[in-house]
């Protein structure tokens, strides 16, 4: 996997959100960007994904002409199998998640606070069309990394002091990778851990509407 | 020998207007798209269905949504179907949406006769504000009642004439979880086998919980690959 | 089937009792006479006999030196299977109970009153070893039948106008088969429906500790 | 490639004194005689036991029962085993009780991450007494809250080095349920095959809530026929 510039920023998060996988993980991808993670897993890397709808080792998407009607992902989409793979019904898949069993989560979302609050369900003046599984994963999983644009498309910025939307969970988010930055919610609050190659502190922390802190040292780029 | 397999005619004939009715499937697998053309044709009114989504436009339950057979849809997301998602906005459709799993645990929970369970899923959230609030142990938490249905309508694989079943990949999901929450249980298989062939370790909802079986003689086009969802 | 006077009581009542069961019913033996039942299954009955453990469709129990090591019911007799047969976890076992599609569960008791109430649960001085699967299938299956001897060993009646002992469940039981006679629990007492070749009418009734009903006509004898 | 499998010097290298452990088993089939053994051979003490049954004298956890490693015991009827009732009968033992199916469900709740559910079995009965009483649409129900252990220990089939599982006929009972709800999941399994070789549709538990495998050598007589069961 190679990181460059020409990358759409939503394949270039994607990429550097797989290398947080460790293998051995059982991992959940959440729609959007989290399920184009993928595309970009690291050779050798032996992870298990699951899909709310009752899958446990899902592989790559099916090619054009080689889909099976009966295995999709969560998202709708028609996906493979690795070896290992299991089905089982809705109850079991959510015991996994609520149970503790899912050792990391990737999400998406509309906000995030610097004490990793996560608002990702309701877009506002619209009726929600439903939290589907994320609510869960969001509160259940070991670990949740936030994938996400670092703006809205009107240039807002998406990580807050504080969410302004209904949350989805409270202090769920460990990570947050975006086009020009990973950084973690510590108890410090947030600590900018790589920033992107094109990119500059000044402009992370300027489009981040809360304090960032910085190591000591370089900071690794991506 | 017990059989009980059922013809097109009969399937539905015990479903009734008012009715509760759930329905299996998450997307397309494991969605008894036939059964549900039976209910569409057959007119039934001011129906409450359980459901995990609404299916598609033109599609599945949407069917039933659009030909305003529906007055309550228990769900979990119908993000992927727009139409739904207007019907809801107007007010033409009551919509009740719980977490994925949360909704599975109310179906399983009407199925293993519990009246209820409880849960921490959302006490920190707006979601909070519309449910039964207790406290346990100096938390809150929430109490989510058991659902049970008057109908199950589910798709399987194969089933054998005692209606034991067997579900294919993701088409499993909800399937089995419905099947043991309604006074009725109707399915629609892929395949007929006789009684005694199939391994009972690999059965995966015992015929108990099954009331007819209707053998589909052919798969419609909602069955297959839908392009909007293939690479 | 046959009855015959020298019949052990046992057997006679279990014999009595497979006469109750109707084709296509799913079914709960308990542990004793109950499951004596399963040795007088009328020819051409297909009934679904379910264990607590997690099988349904047992058939009759293994010969000897044809057990096999993993299949044994809820008394642990090791079993076989009629065709049809599945096996699942002890959760589904019991939604199976208390979602209500057992038709049929036959239980022994220590007490049985008029209205119903049954008591087999705690012998009197003892701590008692554990409910088991009784209490759900006595509360939560359609029909509940006792199979009984009509007296204790020490002579004193079991079909009581009130139970002494701690209940098992609430006026669940309708209908009772004895050595003596098969009674129906009915809203307006117990009522004799029928009654052993060689006993009485009076017998039984000086036996029963509660009021009898008698229905017009000639009683039909087993 | 994972593999989960482990040796019998390891597998119970992270149970200590005061844990509660989950035993799979009803009765012999599902119980692991192996890793009993071994736990007996460890020596640790002072354990809260959660199984449906207490084996019988000289089998299975009435081995630990009778060493005195065992503080509490929780489980559905230990009627078959005279040596648990005396222990029990001379408070030796402490022992909670629950209805079998009520068992079943607390230790599926602690699987699902759920915090207990309301139930209307025992109500009416002397039950009552001793559990936690609310109020639902004007009827009392039940409380019971979920269980957890800090380690799982069952008995399967096969398994694959993923920790996929497939069970014997009536040795599941337990077992799945158990594996869900514990930090620590160690199975012994009297066949190990390589992961991708089992059909997904089949496993009985998925690799995901099982952290070790124990491949069994050869089965002791405990895991054979039991004369005094037999006819």
């Amino acid at each position: 996997m190679e990181f460059c510039p020409s990358m759409p920023y939503k394949n270039k998060i994607a990429a550097r959100a797989a290398l947080e996988m460790r293998s051995g993980q059982v991992i959940n991808l959440g729609i959007g960007i989290p399920n184009l993670i993928l595309d970009y897993l690291p050779a050798g890397l032996e992870v298990f994904i699951q899909s709310e709808n009752g899958i446990l080792g899902i592989g790559p998407r099916s090619a054009a002409g080689s889909e099976d009607r009966n295995l999709i992902d969560a998202g709708a989409n028609y996906v493979t199998l690795n070896p290992g793979a299991s089905f089982f019904d809705s109850a079991l898949s959510f015991a996994l998640i609520r149970g503790g069993r899912v050792n990391l989560s990737f999400l998406g979302t509309l906000e995030v606070s610097q004490n990793g609050d996560l608002a990702n369900w309701i877009v506002p003046g619209k009726m929600a069309p439903g939290i589907g599984g994320g609510m869960e994963l969001a509160q259940k999983a070991q670990r949740v990394i936030v994938t996400t644009s670092h703006s809205t498309r009107e240039g807002a910025p998406k990580i807050l002091t504080q969410c302004t939307l209904p949350l989805t969970a409270r202090g769920c988010v460990k990570t947050i990778i975006t086009e020009l930055a990973v950084i973690d919610v510590t108890p410090q609050g947030l600590m900018l851990r790589e920033i992107a190659l094109e990119s500059t502190l000044r402009e992370v922390q300027e489009r981040t509407d809360a304090p960032l802190l910085f190591p000591p040292g370089e900071i690794p780029r991506f | 020998m017990i059989d009980k397999t059922t013809t097109i005619d009969n399937a539905l004939s015990q479903v009734y207007d008012g009715q509760t009715i759930m329905v299996g499937g998450f997307g397309g697998p494991g969605t008894p798209f036939t059964l549900i053309e039976l209910l569409h044709q057959q007119g039934v009114k001011n129906l409450t269905l359980i459901k995990n989504d609404a299916n598609e436009p033109g599609m599945g339950i949407s069917r039933l949504l659009e030909a305003g057979q529906v007055k309550t849809l228990i769900a979990s997301h119908i993000g992927l179907n727009p139409a739904a998602v207007a019907m809801m906005n107007r007010r033409e459709l009551e919509v009740l949406l719980y977490p994925q799993g949360i909704l599975a645990e109310k179906i399983r929970a009407g199925g293993a006769g519990l009246l209820g369970f409880l849960t921490d899923i959302g006490v920190d959230t707006i979601l909070r504000d519309s449910r039964e609030v207790m406290h346990l142990d100096g938390r809150e938490a929430i109490l989510e009642r058991a659902l049970r249905a008057d109908v199950t309508l589910i798709h399987a694989a194969i089933a054998d004439r005692a209606g034991n079943l067997i579900f294919a990949k993701s088409a499993r999901n909800f399937c089995p979880l419905m099947a043991t929450a309604a006074d009725r249980v109707i399915v629609e298989v892929e395949k007929v086998v006789d009684t005694g062939s199939l391994d009972p370790d690999q059965i995966h909802l015992p015929g108990a919980f099954v009331d007819s079986i209707l053998a589909l003689d052919e798969l419609t086009p909602d069955y297959g690959i839908l392009p909007q969802h293939a690479l």
